[in-house]
């Protein structure tokens, strides 16, 4: 399909949308897998301003990754595809945007004026062949430290580690206060978050990004060898039990003062506010130790073709909804994320929303593999991650090996 | 085959050491067949706060029905917060219809198979058989881009058609050897009688199949009953089984998990099933005796 | 095969090839059953008898040749048009039906008007004595009583032609006995062919107009009974017949002095034998009934010194188990001569009611 | 399993086509006899030809394309098979179903085979027990991986408890331990499905003649002696029937792994039905999920072609034995 039809397909496509009715409502099946309590707030955000502005929800959640996806590619296989996925930026939808399966919401970005609301290397990440496939919805920060204020009372640390070095002093401290150091989720994709806060740590931004690019000179770099020791001598710090616990049990145990910290996406915030802990006397929450900057994963919205004007409409209502202001603001309240826009005022959310904000603004944001990578490529380096951390034999060679293999090859 | 009230083995002769051994062997094995039972139904009366502390095996230090109530209905997934109940219907739907279709077909292949032996019998019942040893996985694309192009992609008779399929090479050989010791001079006789395909069996062979009907009925019940990934491709919105709500409780990755209520949504998703073996356990054993294990 | 008698038969079988996957189990074999004839079909187990009836009521694949019945080529008609009943060794009732049910089966299946069905069920019934049990399950019955069903099956198809597929082979002694005589009974009441099959002699003299003796897919003799028990055509038959067997001696024919039989040191003068052949010399065997051996030299006959080992009184008559000169054979006497073991007899041989066998086993 | 009635006689279809010379009375070949039941096969077949076959085909042509998350033609070789032999997680899956599968086959058959000759030994509460040891099969495997995960984990369930009781030394760690984790995953697996194998052999346990055990107990043999030698070699079909039932439910093993370890600690407890879920749907690997699914085909065929021609040399011997 040429350009021109293509334009003149979305052309008609609108011009039999206004001549409908104007009562009538646009409906919209949304899949997602934002199910618990948290994340089924922050899109009921979504899902009351659609519906106010004349769109009618229809909410279809999953949860978990590959049964989800199992029923998306299917629903696109079908040629019944929803009105619009949940799905993160970048490489995920990159093979759906190539086949012409996804419809891009051009319009919208440029009336809405994006290019200019979000950053720019994000702002990159959200589509393909010079369209815009996907609207961007909130931001998640990945390389952050939860930590257990009476723990750390216990312990007689003062302030939060500003290096790895005192980090593990710390640890040594909280352990020999007969404590569990770090509350470790044990699977394999928390692990390689962890690794990932390590690796901005010690590679900045523009490292982190060449090294998941499988720049040679950046997977060999001591500062990436230094990263596999540091995550390494994590192993010393963990309860024997930690494999294969999920990062909500590994939050709980700080939750309770078992255990001293936790290295987990903003989303754990939800955990201690269920708990009834308030952050800045319960808790705290910090950026990795020595990091400048901060791994990000994003939430945005994916439309498919369904060849249907009317869905086309209420994608385009979606994407506009998405990206309003308010919207993202309310929404990353809910979700503890913080939002896309560099243009929103962000003094209502909390104190590690804002620290985010303020990184984002600065441009000091290391979107994560999945957005970075190709979910095979990503898929083998959390392989890798898991079985380094579950194999302690395995030498840093080797690991720095395997990397470069599986960002490069898959 | 024996009743099983013949009287097999010599009888017990009172206490004996190989008795006590005997039944300490059962209790044991009894507790570790429990044990995880235990863990569920009292981990669904605690309160969230008493299962962090961690003690799963301890007596709840107050009964709370609650999480019962809040995983039937009241469990959110997403926007909605109806439980699991809602799905409780389309399960029993999928179910009835997925079993009542593969016992009948698997009926009839059997007892094609195994009497009539028509041409390349054993090969269709061979690729059969291989294809039950197939991950499954791997069919889900192949079969959600035919079910579209035959119109029944997300349909309840799309997800009924798909646990046929699967369920046929079980239910098949099921019969097939329940068929195989019956004697085929029963079938002769009919043949003699001038009785048809279809005549001898409806009102000779099928008669007769009750017990195994009754065992290819509680596989089939249990595997379509807990199946999770066919429901969610194939069953379209509308006829989401249970399953998919219990997933989207119990299964969340970046939520927080309630685990008294995924324990109760967990056993009132398997509570059908249970039910079954518990009302028919002895059907079961009698139908396997009948014939399942005769070759 | 003469045609025209063909025509006449009320079962023609005409070079009948049956296969298994790829082993041939009957080799064209030609049969012709008269109208009203009763066959027994007789043989060891896996001689082919119980396959060929199945070939004639159309129950299994044939590989070649012709089957007719009534005149009809019914090779290949369904087993329900060829105008058979057929009774089967496991009497095959239908389980979930009631032995009324059972019996009417076939005439429900074939459409025939109720009426007819109650009054050809009440025929049979009444002829087997299986009015009261009507309403009964076969797991009800007794295995008489369940044999008696399953003929009463057959009976009611009103056909022309009676198949029984060893059909009291699953009953007791007494029943079988019993079960025997009823269908001799029935037999001679109805005039109906029935073709037979059973590995039980004893069935097989009792009952049959003729027997055909079968061994490796093959008949080996179509005779009447007595035919087949006093001049079988070969070793086979000759030692397949009979209870207890045949006795048989082996040695050699030498026709020097006109012919006699060598075997060891002992010289049997065969002068008395009637010859189906010219003799020719070379090595034989000489088969006895037990009952053709006599106490006492029978005028002619020649005398064996014999010593007994074993007695076995029967009532009516004993069995003697003696030998002579290391050939062991029986001895079939009245009961009321007492014989012990140990004791020596002087035996004789009746030579003309004898069977000498080649070395080909074939009669001479 | 079911070597059926060889020595019988068949019924039309497999034999020659019928003879011209044959046609009589009836008039119809033999061959259209079994019409009706080669037409109720109709279905069957479709779908044994379409769906399986088809899939197969289907699933062996995609694996020597690069496909990666929708079906593609960009044909690479066997490159999908080298990447896939490159990759370690699915050599630790194929060593993890072999493990798992001889552990689970012959776990649940000496479990079952136990109880049931347990619960034959004339026990009060049999049909209670009976319940007991069954009710797990009616569970799914994702519950049963659930709760096992919890009843395994060393600081929640059995250990803790252990201790807590004394025994200060106890340990039970394998779902954490990379060593000892598909161990855990046999572990639950033997929970799940023991009480099937146990109903398959009681079932032939009662179909045991009774006159085997007075015989035996006049020759004054020991109970465990007759059940050795002389009950459970008449058992085979039950066997077969459980090993059957089992075997297909290894190859499928996929959500067990994922409610207990999801696979770890590490890739320790992988097994190919997860790696296959994983790259279909989870990491857009089409290709490397359909080599791998090819292979597992290949290694099903190896594994049951020996069995079949086995099966069918029996039955030709029976058949030639008539």
């Amino acid at each position: 399909m040429t350009r021109l039809t293509k334009a003149l397909l979305c052309c008609s496509a609108l011009l039999i949308a206004s001549s409908a009715h104007a009562d009538d409502k646009l409906p919209a099946e949304v899949m997602h897998s934002w199910t618990s309590g948290g994340e089924a707030a922050a899109v009921k955000v979504i899902v009351d301003a659609f519906n106010a502005r004349g769109g009618e929800w229809s909410d279809a959640s999953i949860a978990g990754f590959e049964s989800a996806n199992a029923a998306y590619t299917s629903r696109i296989l079908s040629g019944n595809p929803p009105t619009a996925r949940s799905v993160i930026f970048g490489l995920d939808q990159r093979e759906l945007m190539e086949q012409g399966l996804l419809n891009y919401v051009d319009a919208v970005a440029a009336a809405g004026k994006w290019s200019d609301a979000v950053p720019a290397n994000l702002y990159a990440t959200l589509g393909y062949d010079g369209h815009i496939y996907l609207a961007p919805i909130s931001m998640h920060g990945e390389s952050w430290m939860f930590y257990s204020k009476p723990v750390f009372e216990k312990a007689g640390i003062a302030a939060e580690p500003a290096s790895w070095d005192e980090f593990f002093a710390d640890m040594d401290k909280i352990k020999a206060a007969g404590l569990v150091p770090i509350a470790w989720g044990g699977q394999a994709w928390q692990e390689l978050k962890v690794f990932n806060a390590i690796l901005l740590s010690q590679l900045g931004v523009e490292g982190f990004g060449k090294a998941y690019a499988g720049d040679e000179a950046t997977i060999k770099s001591d500062g990436f060898k230094k990263t596999v020791e540091i995550f390494g001598k994590m192993r010393d710090y963990v309860d024997p039990s930690a494999a294969g616990r999920n990062w909500n049990d590994a939050t709980a145990m700080v939750i309770s003062g078992k255990a001293g910290v936790q290295f987990m996406g903003d989303w754990a915030k939800g955990e201690f506010i269920n708990a009834g802990k308030t952050l800045g006397t319960d808790y705290g929450c910090a950026l990795a130790p020595g990091s400048d900057g901060m791994v990000i994963i994003g939430d945005a919205m994916a439309f498919p073709k369904t060849g249907k004007a009317e869905q086309d409409k209420a994608q385009a209502l979606l994407a506009e909804v998405i990206m309003d202001p308010k919207i993202q603001v309310e929404f990353a309240k809910k979700k503890g994320s913080f939002p896309v826009r560099k243009d929103v005022d962000t003094s209502s959310l909390d104190a590690c929303a804002q620290k985010g904000v303020a990184m984002l603004a600065a441009g000091k944001v290391a979107p994560e593999h999945a957005i970075i990578i190709s979910p095979a490529k990503g898929g083998a380096v959390t392989d890798l991650i898991g079985e380094f951390w579950a194999n302690p034999a395995m030498t840093g060679d080797e690991v720095v090996e395997k990397f470069a293999a599986a960002v490069t090859e898959g | 085959m024996a009743a099983p009230q013949n009287p097999r083995g010599p009888r017990p002769a009172g206490v004996t050491v190989g008795r006590v051994g005997l039944y300490g062997f059962l209790a044991i094995s009894a507790a570790f067949f429990l044990l995880p039972a235990y863990v569920m139904v009292v981990t669904s009366l605690k309160s969230m706060d008493e299962i962090r502390l961690g003690a799963i095996f301890a007596w709840p230090a107050h009964f709370d029905l609650s999480a019962w109530l809040t995983a039937w209905s009241g469990a959110c997934t997403g926007l909605t917060c109806n439980g699991i109940g809602v799905g409780f219907w389309n399960s029993v739907k999928i179910t009835v219809l997925s079993v009542a279709f593969s016992v009948i077909i698997g009926a009839i292949n059997g007892y094609a198979l195994s009497f009539w032996r028509p041409a390349g019998a054993k090969i269709v019942f061979g690729l059969l058989m291989l294809g039950a040893f197939l991950p499954f996985q791997i069919f889900i694309y192949p079969l959600v881009r035919g079910f579209a192009a035959i119109g029944i992609a997300d349909s309840l008779a799309g997800i009924v058609l798909v646990h046929v399929l699967f369920g046929l090479p079980l239910v098949t050989l099921l019969f097939r050897n329940y068929y195989a010791a019956i004697p085929v001079e029963l079938f002769k006789a009919a043949r003699v009688d001038g009785a048809g395909f279809w005549r001898i069996f409806l009102e000779v062979i099928l008669p007769m199949s009750t017990p195994m009907v009754v065992v290819a009925s509680i596989f089939q019940t249990t595997g379509i009953w807990n199946d999770f990934l066919f429901g969610l491709v194939f069953a379209g919105r509308d006829n989401l089984p249970m399953t998919v709500q219990l997933n989207n409780i119990v299964n969340t990755t970046t939520g927080e998990r309630f685990y008294n209520v995924n324990m109760a949504a967990t056993m009132l998703a398997a509570a059908v099933p249970l039910v079954i073996y518990f009302v028919s356990g002895r059907w079961f054993v009698r139908g396997i005796a009948a014939g399942a294990v005769k070759g | 095969m003469d045609v025209a008698m063909t025509a006449d038969a009320a079962v023609s079988v005409r070079d009948l090839d049956i296969a298994y996957g790829g082993a041939t189990v009957v080799k064209s074999l030609s049969l012709d059953i008269a109208p009203g004839e009763f066959l027994v079909l007789l043989g060891p187990s896996g001689c082919g008898k119980s396959t060929l009836l199945n070939a004639i009521a159309g129950l299994i694949d044939i590989a070649d040749g012709e089957i007719w019945i009534a005149g009809n080529n019914v090779t290949w008609a369904e087993p329900s048009q060829r105008g058979i009943g057929m009774v089967f060794q496991s009497y095959a009732l239908y389980p979930r039906m009631t032995v009324e049910r059972n019996l009417s089966f076939g005439l429900r299946v074939a459409g025939l008007p109720k009426a007819e069905i109650e009054t050809r069920v009440a025929k049979a019934a009444a002829l087997l004595h299986l009015g009261p049990l009507l309403k009964r399950r076969p797991s009800e019955l007794s295995g008489g009583q369940r044999q008696r069903v399953a003929i009463g099956r057959a009976l009611v198809r009103d056909v022309d032609v009676f198949l029984f597929d060893e059909p009291l082979s699953n009953l007791d002694a007494k029943l079988r006995n019993e079960l025997r005589v009823e269908i001799k009974k029935l037999h001679q009441q109805l005039g109906n062919t029935m073709v037979y099959v059973t590995h039980d002699q004893v069935e097989a003299l009792t009952l049959a107009d003729r027997i055909a003796v079968m061994q490796g897919g093959v008949i080996q003799q179509l005779a009447s009974p007595a035919e087949i028990y006093h001049r079988p055509v070969n070793r086979f038959v000759a030692g397949f017949i009979g209870a207890p067997a045949m006795n048989f001696l082996e040695g050699r024919l030498d026709l020097t002095h006109g012919p006699v039989f060598v075997a060891g040191n002992q010289r049997l003068d065969l002068g008395r034998y009637p010859f189906t052949a010219p003799p020719a010399e070379g090595p034989a065997t000489l088969g006895f009934r037990p009952e053709h051996v006599a106490l006492a030299a029978a005028p002619g006959a020649p005398v064996l010194p014999a010593t007994v080992s074993v007695v076995e009184p029967m009532g009516a008559d004993a069995v003697i188990w003696a030998e002579h000169d290391g050939w062991p054979f029986s001895i079939r006497i009245m009961s009321e001569v007492t014989v012990a073991p140990g004791d020596i007899l002087a035996v004789g041989l009746d030579v003309a009611r004898a069977s000498l066998f080649g070395a080909d086993g074939m009669r001479l | 399993m079911a070597a059926g009635r060889e020595t019988s006689p068949r019924l039309p279809g497999a034999g020659k086509a019928a003879s011209s010379k044959g046609r009589g009375l009836a008039g119809k070949p033999r061959r259209l006899r079994a019409a009706t039941a080669f037409l109720t096969l109709v279905p069957t077949w479709i779908v044994v030809l379409v769906v399986y076959v088809g899939t197969m085909i289907w699933s062996i042509q995609l694996s020597f394309t690069s496909s990666r998350m929708l079906p593609t033609a960009n044909y690479v070789g066997v490159e999908q098979y080298r990447r896939l032999f490159a990759t370690a997680r699915w050599i630790v899956s194929l060593q993890n179903l072999v493990i798992f599968g001889v552990l689970f086959i012959a776990g649940c058959i000496v479990i079952g085979t136990l109880l049931a000759i347990s619960l034959d030994r004339k026990v009060r509460f049999e049909n209670a027990f009976r319940t007991i040891f069954l009710y797990p099969y009616a569970m799914s495997f994702i519950v049963t991986g659930l709760v096992w995960q919890w009843l395994m984990n060393p600081e929640l369930g059995i250990q803790t408890t252990m201790r807590a009781l004394g025994w200060t030394s106890f340990t039970f760690d394998w779902v954490v331990d990379r060593n000892l984790a598909i161990y855990a995953v046999v572990l639950s697996g033997l929970w799940q499905s023991s009480g099937l194998v146990m109903v398959l052999m009681l079932a032939g346990l009662r179909g045991v003649d009774g006159e085997i055990w007075r015989a035996a107990r006049v020759d004054g043999i020991p109970t465990w002696r007759i059940y050795v030698s002389i009950v459970l070699p008449q058992l085979g079909p039950s066997l077969a029937t459980a090993v059957t039932l089992l075997a297909m439910g290894v190859v499928k093993t996929y959500d067990l792994v994922v409610a207990l370890t999801n696979g770890g600690p590490g890739s320790a407890s992988e097994v190919p039905a997860k790696f296959i879920m994983d790259n279909l749907f989870g990491r857009q690997n089409l290709g490397l999920a359909t080599a791998a699914s090819t292979v597992m085909l290949i290694t099903v065929l190896a594994i049951l072609a020996p069995y079949a021609y086995a099966q069918s040399m029996r039955a030709r011997r029976a058949r030639g034995a008539v």
